[in-house]
This record gives structure tokens, C-alpha cells and sequence, in this order.
């Protein structure tokens, strides 16, 4: 660790300012922070859902809630964790590092960015308001027609849904167009696609299947908000239509959309694995190679949420196949982070836990999924708590997992300062014990015959000491997770300071200060390897006896060197976002809040269109001046 | 690739390939009206209409939208789009026209 | 920041749409699946066969053919600092798309009297949606185009602009493609 | 196509893997205690042909999956454990980029096994949704708003929420829905399949155990999809027929009681055969009396409960299709004598 510097510029904080400042902000270092924040207040939302539903499942013919309270949280906790916690997670994390990782100075559309941004968290917020009016969806997270029509659902809760939805898909949508953009045209010189980082890689491919994969339920939510407003027949048994139409749709996103959540998780591990055993990725290109299949093979396989439905031997077959090859390019990936960590010399440091922990929970829930694809045995574990069981290995133990692994692991760049390693440890530990106490005792639930989406259940069927137990572990679980947050508390009020390169990194967003000072970058770097600051602090072969120091990426100098403008800041990104909402929201009150909408989405669009990004008065910063 | 490139506003067709597309594209227009109509084509018109619009497809593409002369990474960009796209039209007909077919007896 | 250079040497604006347009393509490609799936399904009439329109749709879609044609004209225009070829050409695609979105309204209007609404039966739900989000489309094209047009005369479209005009106009092209999948599956193949 | 076995196998198999699941991760006293008592809802205790299949496929990739469980979590333990960086030590290991021999085996030997999965999996795709044998009886399913209509076509019944079979003769099941998707799950007579509206499913299976089996609706459905469950009665053959010989045997009608009924507006959704009832929206009470259970399995067919059941029904069914009529309590007291005489 020798050639990282071991000053600490002290810059004037990037994240000081009025509120004002934020809510304008088209810095993507900001966004990510307010993506992260946000994700992680919206997991105690859903955490505290699910705790509800441990209580309430807790014990035979439970009494903490009624039907009908039940399927809003289950629908709520399934929405809220997916589209509130691990999407915006993930984004956090694109935003605050694929401009650092491929050596960019903001990403290839600032304002497009906030766009994004503002529009998720209106979205968010509009889904959470149906609480309020205390109408809350009740469908389940996959709101399958005909429940969801207005015949069998005349409230507002699956109107709540399907706009709340609609909106942050196109939310998805602009920011997948933004991050493939960045990633693929605003490399550092010399980053051949091939020397992407691999998080950057991973990061690419799920934009490309958010952009693939919203569409279809794009269309699906049309259709649905169709029926309930028009009384179209798309959904309409009686009219010749069917509400299977409704599964497809929806899956043809949803399978791909699994693959969204894990990807960002294999990247991580990609990252810090090496790191920490202090060797190159093994076989890194089969890893890379392996991501893009299973992205390519996760359009070919949504029918196994659908074995059944009905579709008949020959599409059970199928997908059933389908389904089980995705198993060869993940084991891929496992093989070779068993391999990368193989012969290395293993840094036992908290991020380490979590990716370790990310690899060990995940194999589980994949195992199960294998049990899945089977058709006929999916015959008996389709909707029972199997796959409750399945869903959270994959979810908490693959994608939390790994986010918070990604977490620990750049948090000293975020903010500048360290975790402390004894909670961390601590933390990883109650909710790796936790997790497991809670999510695997499901298994037996689910042989057992217990089905999924029952606000109560009949004493003596041998269900109780499983659902006990995983009660108890829900709440080891919230412990594990208070401890995390925690320690996130205490190092904002009282961590160390972070050195630019704590783990000794490899990529090139540990070549500057941390926090990265607003233009990221002082000089854009010239990048002649995968791995370039490895390169530049060890030489090629990292033999410490033929060590040439002056290949690779040098770390950054404090002060520009050239003349670097910012686009300025800009709040008609904040203001299209809430017109749009205002005018998909408003389809639920009347035309004259739906008008409004669109009037202040029309205006903020052209202001923003004929506004530059750079105007005077905007953030410049000079060679040899500093920023203080 | 590796190397930076300035903006590459290209070499594209001059204005003659743009009419004569757009001639070409109105001749195919007219083909397939009357392929329409003419009916003894009738058991054969799919396949031939197909045809006939991809390549009109095929020719807005490379011409009015530059592709011919254009990166390769913006056909590979519209290409996987289609691809999938067409996969899951044409998966999501079988399953549909199946549906009665290959229902359990 | 698309004049910074960029690592496939496109501009980040362009790669945008062309990005844009892929998802698009999943966008129609899941309405026109729909449509195809559907068809032949509706338990009451009025059917594609019995109320279809061939030759009036033949001529909307040769007019939105020509407007790409002025599209690519407009650019070229552009790209030459020819403001006057310019106006005249995006003068032009204003024309036709606004002549194709009249011909639609008015076989929409002729279809709702016919007894074809969006809610008749399956044809129609999954007609007028696909159909009507292509319109959609087409609408904000036109806007978009008029958007351009205003700008040439205030004399601020000259080549520094092309590729304003260059992304306006794979747009264009792309609905217009969309269209040329659609007269064929939905009009000609019944 | 092999036909399936009809005959009933080994049931300690299923409970044998099950434990050998548990044993791995949470250790024997756990699992002894979880699998102490689950006859009812068991998906690996096996009552037909359809759920011995079934679980002949689970079998065979558990043991696969579990296999591979175990080589790969040691790897990664071991991994962990054996090249931690010890104490003092500063230099760096091996820069080792990859071996493309080893990616070519980790990719083929999962390719390999996934084969041994893939062959029984599809082998049994195809068995259980064959034709199935002349010998059955058909059964028509039509989920409802939390209830269940079973109909024999063939024999002239309609009952609901308790389906009535012969052991080993197929019961081939027509499966439709008058409102939303529901999902028939009996766990040990085999997998489920959904009710659709507007088209019919299929599902056949032969029960070869005499005995009461539980389901429960497994798609959700709405408010009381929780309360949507049924009962499948599998006896001998002559019990079987006595059973269709009391269902299609008239009721005797009790004018007083059917007045009582008529009277307190119940006609307008129930039916009782050889009455003016005839509706269609409520469960057919024609033979409400030989019923062991009330709406889906919720209460036990007494007097006290069912009186509890016409007095509100939504308290007992959240949201559930049948009003509270107000009935005053002789009113009740004589339908539940009325009902009850439904036999
Ligand atoms: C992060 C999200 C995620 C991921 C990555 C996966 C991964 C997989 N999933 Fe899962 N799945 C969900 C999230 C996810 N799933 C959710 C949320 C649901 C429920 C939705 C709902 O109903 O609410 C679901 C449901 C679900 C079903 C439907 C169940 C049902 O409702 O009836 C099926 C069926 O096939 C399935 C299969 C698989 C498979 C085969 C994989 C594979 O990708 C797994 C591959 C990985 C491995 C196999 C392990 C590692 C590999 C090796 C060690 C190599 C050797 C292995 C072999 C040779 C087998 N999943
Ligand atoms: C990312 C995905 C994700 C995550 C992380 C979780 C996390 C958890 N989930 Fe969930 N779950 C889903 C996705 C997820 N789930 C989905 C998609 C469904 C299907 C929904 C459907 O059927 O439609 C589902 C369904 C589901 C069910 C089935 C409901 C049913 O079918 O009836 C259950 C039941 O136990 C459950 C439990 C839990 C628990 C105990 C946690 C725990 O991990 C939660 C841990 C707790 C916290 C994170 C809270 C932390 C809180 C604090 C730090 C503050 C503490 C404050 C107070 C206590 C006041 N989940
Ligand atoms: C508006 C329609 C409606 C009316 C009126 C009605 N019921 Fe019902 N009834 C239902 C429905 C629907 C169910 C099924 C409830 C369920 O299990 O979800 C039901 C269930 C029952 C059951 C249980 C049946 C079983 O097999 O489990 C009984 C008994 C019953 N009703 C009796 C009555 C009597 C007696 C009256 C008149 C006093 C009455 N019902 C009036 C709709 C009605
Ligand atoms: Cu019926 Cu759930
Ligand atoms: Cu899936």
C-alpha cells in the first residue's frame, strides 16, 4: 500500500448545502446518496411489514390482524422490497460509482439522472400514500388480474399500484437509457470493455434488461389500468379473454426483473473478493460472459411462475429446461469466486463477510430454484411456503447481502469515513444467524403444505414450532439489521477517517479522496488494465521484486490540472418528475389534476430542453487553486 | 474502440439513395396492397408479407436512420431489442395458439 | 456533454435514442403480441376482416413513409446549413405526420360508428390501444417536429444543431418502422 | 407411457428426506420434533399416484442438490478457513488469472447433472398429464368466492367443499371458476392446478390410501383465501356407493323448516333439490346434512356452529359472500334443525 497517498485533502464536504441545493443537485454522487438514504428508510418500512406478518403467522389462528389487513402487507412487503429497497439500492450504488469506476466525470445525462431519481421517489411515495386512505393494494406483489379487476377490487388500492408502478418504470427506463449510455461511451481512454470493472459489467447488463424488461409490464399495467377505467376486455374471461395474459406479461418482466436485483450483487462480490484475497478475479471473463448469458436466458424462462396455470406438457417442458440451464453460467460465477478466494491471502475485513455470506446464502436459494424448475415437483412447492423460502434466499441472502457487502465496502469512499469493524462482524453475524432462522424453517412449512398468502392457518397441521421459529428469527433478524444501521450512525457521527484506498483497491474509484471531490476526477485517467491501480502500485505481476511503480493508473492529484466546468444545477428535473406524478396519480381524482400535471410536465420538459447544462454561475474549478 | 473518437457526424448517403429508397419503399408499399388483393397468393401472403416489410424495415433502418454507415454498436444496440422482442412475440402466439392444442387431454 | 469525446466516437445523444428505441421495440413488440395473440378470440363482431380500411390505410402509410423521407431530407438540410431546404423539409414531415393522424381519427371515428369501440370486444380493446399508442407516438413526433420547425425560424437550427435534428429524427423513423410492422400484421395479414 | 403404479409405497421415504434435509442444517432433535405429526397437509407423504410421482422426481433432485450443497458450501468453508491471511503476513499471493481447463469442467459437470435432472423431470411432465385411464370418475371443480362445487356429472350430485372418492379409481377433475383464479391443492393426493376463468383445466389422479385428506385454495383470491379449504374423503369402494346412494337419495322435506327457509330470503342464492330453491350463488344444500363441515372447513357441522354461522357469517368468513340476515334466534334455531335434517 505504499503508492496510495496517505494525506487526506480535506475538501469542503460535496454533500454540504442548503436543502435546496439537493433538491436541485445533478451531481450523481448526491443522487446516489438520496437513492441509498431513501432505500434504506423504505427497508424499515418493509422490514416492520414483515415483522407484522411474524406476528401475526407467529401461532395458530393469530389475531393481530385481519384478512384483509394481511394481503395489503404481504402486497406492500413484496412491492416495497423490490421496487423500494433493492432497485433504488442497486441505484444508489450505479450512480455513486459508475462515473468513479470507468473514470467519468458525471454520467452521460446529469439532469436525465435527477429525473430519474425525483420520479422514483414520487412514485414511491404515491405507492405509500394508499395507507393513508387506508386502501392499500391487496393483490399480492404480482396483482394477478382478475383479482385486480374492478369487479372483484373496487377500491383505490390497485390503482395506487398500477400508477404508482407505471411511474417508476419510466423511472427505470430513463435511467437504464443513462447508465448504458455511461457505461459504454464514457469509458476512461484505454478501458476497453474488457478492462470494465466487473460490478460496472454486471451494472450494464441490468440496464439492459430494465430496459428490455419494463416494457412488457409497461403494457401489462395498461391493459389493467384499461379494464379498470374503460372497461376494456383485456383481462375479461366473459369477453374471450383471459387473465393469463396478465401472468405472462407480468413474468416476462418478472424473471428478467430477478436478474436485476441479483446482477448489482454478483458485481460486488466480483469487486470485492479479489480485494480482499489480493488477486485478480479468477477467470474473469467467463464471469463477465456467464452475466450476459444468464441476462439473455432470463427472457426464456418466465413461464416457470406458470407451471400451474396449464400450458401443457410441451411449454412445461420448456421452460422447465430453460429454467435449469441458467443453473450452468451462476455456477460459473460461484466456481470462480471459490476460485478467486483459492490461494489467495484473505482479508478477514467486514465487506469480506458479507460477499463470503452473499455466496454461501445464495447457493441455497439457488438450489431451491433448481427444485423449482422442475415442473412437477413445482406442482407441490408452487405458492407454498417453498418458495416463500426460495424467494427470501435469493432476496435477502443473494441481493441484501451482497448491497450490503457493497455497502460496507464502499461506504469509506461515500462518506469518508470507516465502519467499525466489531459491529460490523457483529451485525453480519445476528443476521446471518437470523436469516437463516428465519427463511429456512420455511422449507418444511412448505413440504408440509402450508400455503403461501394465509393470514391464519388451523392448529395441529405441524406447522407451528416452523413458524415459531422463524418468528423468532425475524425478530434476530431486525436485531442484526438495527446493529448494521447502527454502526452506519456511529461512523457518520464519530467514525475514523478514511485513507482514499482503506482495502488497497484495485479500480479507479480508490485513486482519490474520499469523499471523491465534485469533478471525481482531476486529470481523466489513461487505463492500460483491468485492474489499474493494482498496476500502478505493484507492477504487473505484483512480484514485489520485479516491481515497476510507474505502469497503470497513479493515484489523482488534489487540484485540477485543467480547467473543469460542472453542469449547473437545475430543478425543472424535480419539477417534470412531480408533474408527471401529479398527472398519473390524478387519474385516480379527476381530469383537472391530471391536466395540471401535464401542463407542468410539458413546461418543466421544455425548460429543461432549452436550458444548457452548463450555464454561468455554475460549478468551475481551476488548476492549482483548490476548491476551499 | 479503445481509442477516443470525436464526434463522428460520418459520411451518409447523399441525396439521390434517399429518393431512390424512398422509391423503393413505395414500390414494396404497393407490392404488398396487392398481394392483397390478388387471390391466389392467398394461402402464401404471410410469409410473403413478411418478407416484404422487413425489408422495408430493413431499409429505413440502414438508410434514413444511418445504420449502413453508422457504429456497429448502434445496430448490435436495436438489434438485441428486436431480437428479444420478436422472441417473445412469436413464444407468447405459440403459447396462446397452443393453448387449445396443447392443453392436457 | 455529448461534444466531449466519447468512447465509440457516437454521441452520447444519439446512443441514447438508439438505446431508447431497443426498449421500444420490447414496448410495441409486447402491444402487437397482444394483439396477435389475441386475435380471432372476440366472442362478438365486428372482426379486422369485416371493418379494415385497406386502401385508406395503403395511402397513410405511403404518407408516413414520405415524411421519413423528409426527415432525412431536413437533416441533410441541416447538416448543409440550408435553412431554407430545412423549414421547407420538417415543414414537410409536420405535414404528413399531421395528414397520417388525421386519417387515423378519422378511421377511428368511422369504426366507432361501425360499432367498433374499445370496449366491443377483444379486436377492438387490443386494436385501439396498439394502434392509439402509436398515434400517441406519432403526436408527440409531430410536436417535436414543430418544436424544430420554430426553431428554424428563429434562425437557431443551423448545423451546430444537426444532431438535434438527428435524434428527432431516428425518432421519427423508428415510429415510423413501428408502423410498417403494424400495417402488416394488423391490416394486410388477416 | 408407463402407466403409474397404482400401488402404495414405502411412506418412511418421504420422511427419511426430510429429516436428512433438517439433519444437515438445524440437526435431528429439530427435525424429530417438526416431523413428529403432519399427516394431513404433507407434500412427501404420498396418497396417489400423481403425488408418488411427484415426489419420485423430488427425490432424485434433492439428492442432487444436495449433493452439490454440500461439495460447494465445503469448498467455499474450506476456502475461507485454509487461506485467510495469517498474522505478520504482508506479501501477496499468486496472481493467478484463471485456468480455462478448470472453467470448462465446472461448466460440463453441472451441464451433466442437470441432465440427470432434466430426464425424469420431463418423463413426468408428460406421465401425469396424459390421458388418463378409462376406469374414472368425473368430477367437475368450480371455485367460488371461498368455496368449493364439486359435481358429478356422471352420478347426478352437487356438493360442496367435500369431494367424495373411491380408492383407486381415477377421479379425473374438470377445473373451472365462476370469479377470480383459484388453485386445487390437495398436498398428499398430488400438485396443484389452477381454476381459470374462462377455460378448463385438467387434473387426474388415483388415491390408493383410504382416508381424509386436507386442502387448502392455493392461489390467492381474495380476503378469505386463507379460509378456502376442502376435504377429500378417499374410502373403499362400497362405502363410496353407499355415499352416492344417500346423496342421490330425496332429502326428506320438513315443511315447516323449508318454509322457514324459503321465507327468510336464503332461496335467493341457495339451492335444495325437490324445493322452488334454486340459486347458483351459494353452496348446493340439498344434502347440507351429510356434510361434516361448513363453509370450506371452517366449522365443524354442529348445531351450536352452524347457528354461529347463520347469525353472522362475516365474523366467522371475513368478507364473505353470505349476509347477515338478522335472523332472530328461533328463526336460526329452525334452520339449524331444518339443515341439519338435510340428509
Ligand atoms: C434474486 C432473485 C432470484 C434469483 C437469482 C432466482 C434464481 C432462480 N430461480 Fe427464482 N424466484 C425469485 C427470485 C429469484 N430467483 C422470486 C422472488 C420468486 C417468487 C416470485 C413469487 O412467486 O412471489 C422466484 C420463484 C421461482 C420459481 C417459481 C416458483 C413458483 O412460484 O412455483 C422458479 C421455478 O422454476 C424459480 C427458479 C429459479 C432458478 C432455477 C434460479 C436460478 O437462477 C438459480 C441458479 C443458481 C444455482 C443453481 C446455484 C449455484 C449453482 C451451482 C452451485 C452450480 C451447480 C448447480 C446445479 C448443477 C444445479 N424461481
Ligand atoms: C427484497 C426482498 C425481501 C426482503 C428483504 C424480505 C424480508 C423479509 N420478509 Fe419477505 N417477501 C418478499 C420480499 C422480501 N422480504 C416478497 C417479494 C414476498 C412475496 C409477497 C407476496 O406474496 O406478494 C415476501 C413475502 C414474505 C412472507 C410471506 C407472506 C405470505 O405469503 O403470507 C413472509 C412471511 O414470513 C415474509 C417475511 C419476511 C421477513 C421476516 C423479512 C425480514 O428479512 C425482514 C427483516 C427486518 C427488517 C429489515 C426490519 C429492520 C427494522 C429496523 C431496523 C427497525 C426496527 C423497528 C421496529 C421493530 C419498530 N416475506
Ligand atoms: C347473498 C347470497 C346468500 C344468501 C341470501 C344466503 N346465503 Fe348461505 N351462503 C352463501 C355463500 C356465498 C356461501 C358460501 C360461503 C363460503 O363458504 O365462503 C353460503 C354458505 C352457506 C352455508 C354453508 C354451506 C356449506 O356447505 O358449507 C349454509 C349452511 C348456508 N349458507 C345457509 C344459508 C341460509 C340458511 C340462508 C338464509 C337464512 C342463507 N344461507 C342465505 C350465500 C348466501
Ligand atoms: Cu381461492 Cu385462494
Ligand atoms: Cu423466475
Amino acid at each position: 500500500m505504499n503508492a496510495a497517498p496517505t494525506d487526506t485533502v480535506q475538501h469542503e464536504s460535496i454533500y454540504s448545502g442548503s436543502i435546496a441545493s439537493w433538491l436541485t443537485t445533478v451531481d450523481h454522487k448526491r443522487i446516489g446518496v438520496m437513492y441509498g438514504a431513501t432505500a434504506l428508510l423504505y427497508f424499515i418500512v418493509g422490514g416492520v411489514e414483515a415483522l407484522i406478518i411474524r406476528l401475526q403467522l407467529a401461532a395458530p389462528e393469530g389475531a393481530v390482524v385481519g384478512a384483509d389487513a394481511y394481503n395489503q402487507l404481504f402486497t406492500m412487503h413484496g412491492t416495497t422490497m423490490v421496487f423500494l429497497v433493492l432497485m433504488p439500492l442497486a441505484a444508489a450504488m450505479f450512480n455513486f460509482l459508475i462515473p468513479l469506476m470507468v473514470g467519468a466525470r458525471d454520467v452521460a445525462f446529469p439532469r436525465l439522472n435527477a429525473f430519474s431519481f425525483w420520479t422514483w421517489f414520487f412514485g414511491a411515495i404515491l405507492l405509500n400514500l394508499a395507507f393513508f386512505v387506508n386502501q392499500a393494494p391487496d393483490a399480492g406483489w404480482f396483482g394477478y388480474a382478475n383479482l385486480t379487476s374492478k369487479q372483484y377490487n373496487p377500491g383505490l388500492g390497485i390503482d395506487f399500484w398500477v400508477l404508482s408502478l407505471q411511474i417508476m418504470g419510466i423511472a427505470s427506463i430513463a435511467s437504464g437509457v443513462n447508465f448504458t449510455v455511461t457505461a459504454l461511451n464514457m469509458r476512461a481512454p484505454g478501458m476497453s470493455l474488457m478492462r470494465m470493472p466487473l460490478f460496472v459489467w454486471m451494472a450494464l447488463i441490468v440496464q439492459i434488461l430494465m430496459l428490455l424488461a419494463f416494457p412488457a409490464i409497461t403494457v401489462g399495467l395498461i391493459f389493467l389500468l384499461f379494464d379498470r377505467f374503460f372497461d376494456t376486455n383485456f383481462y375479461v374471461a366473459a369477453a374471450g379473454g383471459t387473465p393469463v395474459l396478465w401472468q405472462h406479461l407480468f413474468w416476462i418482466f418478472g424473471h428478467p426483473e430477478v436478474y436485476i436485483l441479483i446482477l448489482p450483487s454478483f458485481g460486488i462480490v466480483s469487486e470485492i473478493l479479489p480485494t480482499f484475497s489480493r488477486k485478480p478475479l479468477f477467470g474473469a471473463p467467463f464471469v463477465i460472459f456467464s452475466g450476459i448469458l444468464i441476462g439473455f436466458l432470463g427472457f426464456g424462462v418466465w413461464s416457470h411462475h406458470m407451471f400451474t396455470t396449464g400450458l401443457g406438457p410441451i411449454a412445461d417442458t420448456a421452460f422447465s429446461l430453460g429454467t435449469m440451464l441458467i443453473a450452468i453460467p451462476t455456477g460459473v460465477k460461484i466456481f470462480n469466486w471459490i476460485g478467486t478466494l483459492w490461494g489467495g491471502h484473505i482479508v478477514m475485513r467486514t465487506p469480506l463477510y458479507f460477499a463470503v455470506g452473499m455466496v454461501a446464502l445464495f447457493i441455497v436459494g439457488g438450489l431451491s430454484g433448481i427444485m423449482h424448475a422442475s415442473a412437477p415437483i413445482d406442482l407441490q412447492q408452487h405458492d407454498s411456503y417453498f418458495v416463500v423460502a426460495h424467494l427470501h434466499y435469493v432476496f435477502f441472502g443473494g441481493t441484501v447481502f451482497g448491497l450490503l457487502a457493497g455497502v460496507c465496502y464502499w461506504w469509506p469512499k461515500v462518506t469518508g469515513r470507516m465502519l467499525g469493524e466489531g459491529l460490523g462482524k457483529l451485525s453480519f453475524w445476528v443476521m446471518f444467524l437470523g436469516m437463516n432462522l428465519t427463511f429456512f424453517p420455511m422449507h418444511f412449512l412448505g413440504l408440509d403444505g402450508m400455503a403461501r398468502r394465509i393470514y391464519t392457518y388451523p392448529a395441529g397441521a405441524g406447522w407451528e414450532q416452523w413458524n415459531l421459529m422463524a418468528t423468532v428469527g425475524a425478530f434476530v433478524l431486525t436485531l442484526g439489521v438495527l446493529l448494521f444501521y447502527v454502526n452506519l450512525v456511529r461512523s457518520l457521527r464519530s467514525g475514523e477517517a478514511a485513507t482514499p484506498d482503506p482495502w488497497d483497491g484495485a479500480t479507479l474509484e480508490w485513486s482519490m479522496s474520499s469523499p471523491p471531490p465534485e469533478y471525481n476526477f482531476a486529470v481523466i485517467p489513461t487505463v492500460n488494465s483491468a485492474r489499474p491501480l493494482w498496476l500502478h502500485k505493484y507492477g504487473p505481476t505484483r512480484d514485489i521484486s520485479t516491481h515497476t511503480r510507474e505502469d497503470g493508473t497513479p493515484p489523482q492529484p488534489d487540484h485540477p490540472v485543467e480547467r473543469i466546468e460542472l453542469p449547473s444545477p437545475s430543478h425543472w428535473p424535480l419539477v417534470a418528475a412531480a408533474g408527471l406524478t401529479l398527472a398519473g396519480g390524478g387519474t385516480m381524482v379527476g381530469l383537472l389534476p391530471v391536466l395540471a400535471g401535464v401542463a407542468v410536465l410539458v413546461v418543466a420538459v421544455y425548460w429543461w430542453a432549452f436550458q444548457p447544462l452548463e450555464r454561468p454561475g455554475n460549478p468551475i474549478f481551476e488548476p492549482a487553486r483548490g476548491t476551499e | 474502440m479503445n481509442e477516443i473518437a470525436e464526434h463522428h457526424s460520418g459520411a451518409h448517403a447523399s441525396r439521390s439513395t434517399y429518393w431512390l429508397v424512398a422509391l423503393i419503399l413505395a414500390i414494396i408499399t404497393l407490392l404488398e396492397v396487392a398481394v392483397f388483393y390478388i387471390p391466389f397468393l392467398r394461402t402464401v401472403i404471410a410469409p410473403i408479407l413478411l418478407v416484404l416489410s422487413a425489408t422495408k424495415f430493413a431499409l429505413v433502418a440502414m438508410f434514413f436512420m444511418h445504420l449502413r454507415y453508422d457504429r456497429p454498436i448502434l445496430t448490435a444496440i436495436l438489434s438485441t431489442g428486436l431480437v428479444v422482442a420478436a422472441a417473445i412475440i412469436l413464444a407468447l402466439m405459440l403459447l396462446f395458439g397452443a393453448l387449445r392444442l396443447m392443453a392436457p387431454a | 456533454m455529448s461534444t466531449h469525446a466519447t468512447t465509440f466516437g457516437v454521441p452520447h445523444r444519439k446512443m441514447a435514442m438508439w438505446v431508447f428505441i431497443g426498449s421500444e421495440c420490447m414496448f410495441f413488440g409486447s402491444l402487437i403480441a397482444t394483439y396477435l395473440s389475441y386475435k380471432g378470440k372476440s366472442v362478438v363482431g365486428p372482426t379486422p376482416a369485416e371493418i379494415l380500411n385497406i386502401p385508406l390505410t395503403s395511402v397513410s402509410t405511403f404518407v408516413l413513409l414520405m415524411s421519413s423521407l423528409a426527415m432525412v431530407l431536413a437533416l441533410d438540410a441541416v447538416q448543409r446549413d440550408d435553412t431554407r431546404q430545412a423549414k421547407i423539409w420538417i415543414g414537410g414531415v409536420i405535414v404528413l405526420g399531421g395528414i397520417f393522424l388525421a386519417g387515423q381519427v378519422y378511421e377511428f371515428s368511422h369504426f366507432y360508428h361501425e360499432g367498433l369501440t374499445l370496449q366491443q370486444n377483444l379486436f377492438g380493446s387490443t386494436f385501439f390501444v396498439l394502434t392509439g399508442f402509436h398515434g400517441a407516438h406519432v403526436t408527440v413526433g409531430v410536436i417535436w417536429m414543430a418544436t424544430l420547425l420554430v426553431m428554424a425560424f428563429r434562425g437557431r437550427l443551423g448545423p451546430e444543431r444537426s444532431l438535434d435534428v438527428e435524434v428527432a429524427g431516428l425518432y421519427w423513423h423508428f415510429v415510423d418502422v413501428v408502423w410498417i410492422v403494424i400495417f402488416t400484421v394488423v391490416y394486410l395479414i388477416q | 407411457m408407463e402407466p403409474r403404479s397404482p400401488q402404495p409405497r414405502s411412506i418412511s421415504s418421504g420422511r427419511g428426506l426430510c429429516s436428512a434435509v433438517a439433519l444437515l442444517v438445524l440437526g435431528g432433535s429439530l427435525a424429530a420434533c417438526g416431523l413428529a405429526d403432519v399427516p394431513d397437509w404433507s407434500t412427501i407423504q404420498p396418497a396417489s399416484d400423481l403425488s408418488r410421482s411427484i415426489q419420485d422426481v423430488y427425490k432424485t433432485v434433492w439428492f442432487w442438490t444436495a449433493g452439490i450443497f454440500v461439495v460447494v458450501e465445503l469448498l467455499l468453508v474450506y476456502a475461507i478457513i485454509r487461506y485467510r491471511r495469517r498474522p505478520g503476513d504482508s506479501g501477496v499471493p499468486d496472481q493467478v488469472h484463471g485456468f480455462t481447463a478448470l472453467e470448462i469442467a465446472w461448466t460440463l459437470v453441472p451441464a451433466a447433472i442437470l441432465f440427470f435432472i432434466a430426464i425424469p423431470t420431463v418423463r413426468t411432465i408428460f406421465e401425469v398429464q396424459q390421458k388418463p385411464p378409462a376406469d374414472r370418475i368425473e368430477i367437475a371443480v368450480i371455485g367460488h368466492q371461498w368455496w368449493w362445487e364439486f359435481e358429478y356429472p356422471d352420478l347426478g350430485i352437487v356438493t360442496a367443499n367435500e369431494l367424495h372418492l373411491p380408492v383407486g379409481r381415477t377421479a379425473n377433475l374438470a377445473l373451472a371458476s365462476a370469479d377470480v383464479i383459484h388453485s386445487f391443492w390437495v398436498p398428499r393426493l398430488g400438485g396443484k392446478r389452477d381454476l381459470n376463468p374462462g377455460s378448463e383445466n385438467k387434473l387426474w389422479f388415483t388415491p390408493d390410501s383410504v382416508g381424509v385428506f386436507i386442502g387448502q385454495c392455493a392461489e390467492l383470491c381474495g380476503t378469505s383465501h386463507a379460509n378456502m379449504r376442502l376435504k377429500v374423503f378417499v374410502e373403499t369402494a362400497d362405502s363410496f356407493d353407499a355415499w352416492v346412494e344417500q346423496q342421490r337419495r330425496p332429502a326428506v322435506q320438513d315443511s315447516v323448516g323449508l318454509q322457514a327457509f324459503l321465507s327468510s330470503g336464503c332461496a335467493a342464492c341457495h339451492a335444495i333439490a325437490g324445493t322452488p330453491a334454486q340459486a347458483k350463488i351459494g353452496p348446493d344444500l340439498t344434502k347440507f346434512g351429510s356434510r361434516s363441515t361448513i363453509a370450506s372447513g371452517l366449522l365443524a357441522n354442529e348445531p351450536d356452529q352452524l347457528a354461529a354461522w347463520l347469525r353472522d357469517p362475516e365474523s366467522i368468513k371475513p368478507g364473505v359472500r353470505m349476509p347477515n340476515l338478522n335472523l332472530s334466534e328461533e328463526r336460526i334455531a329452525s334452520l339449524v334443525a331444518y339443515l341439519r335434517s338435510l340428509r
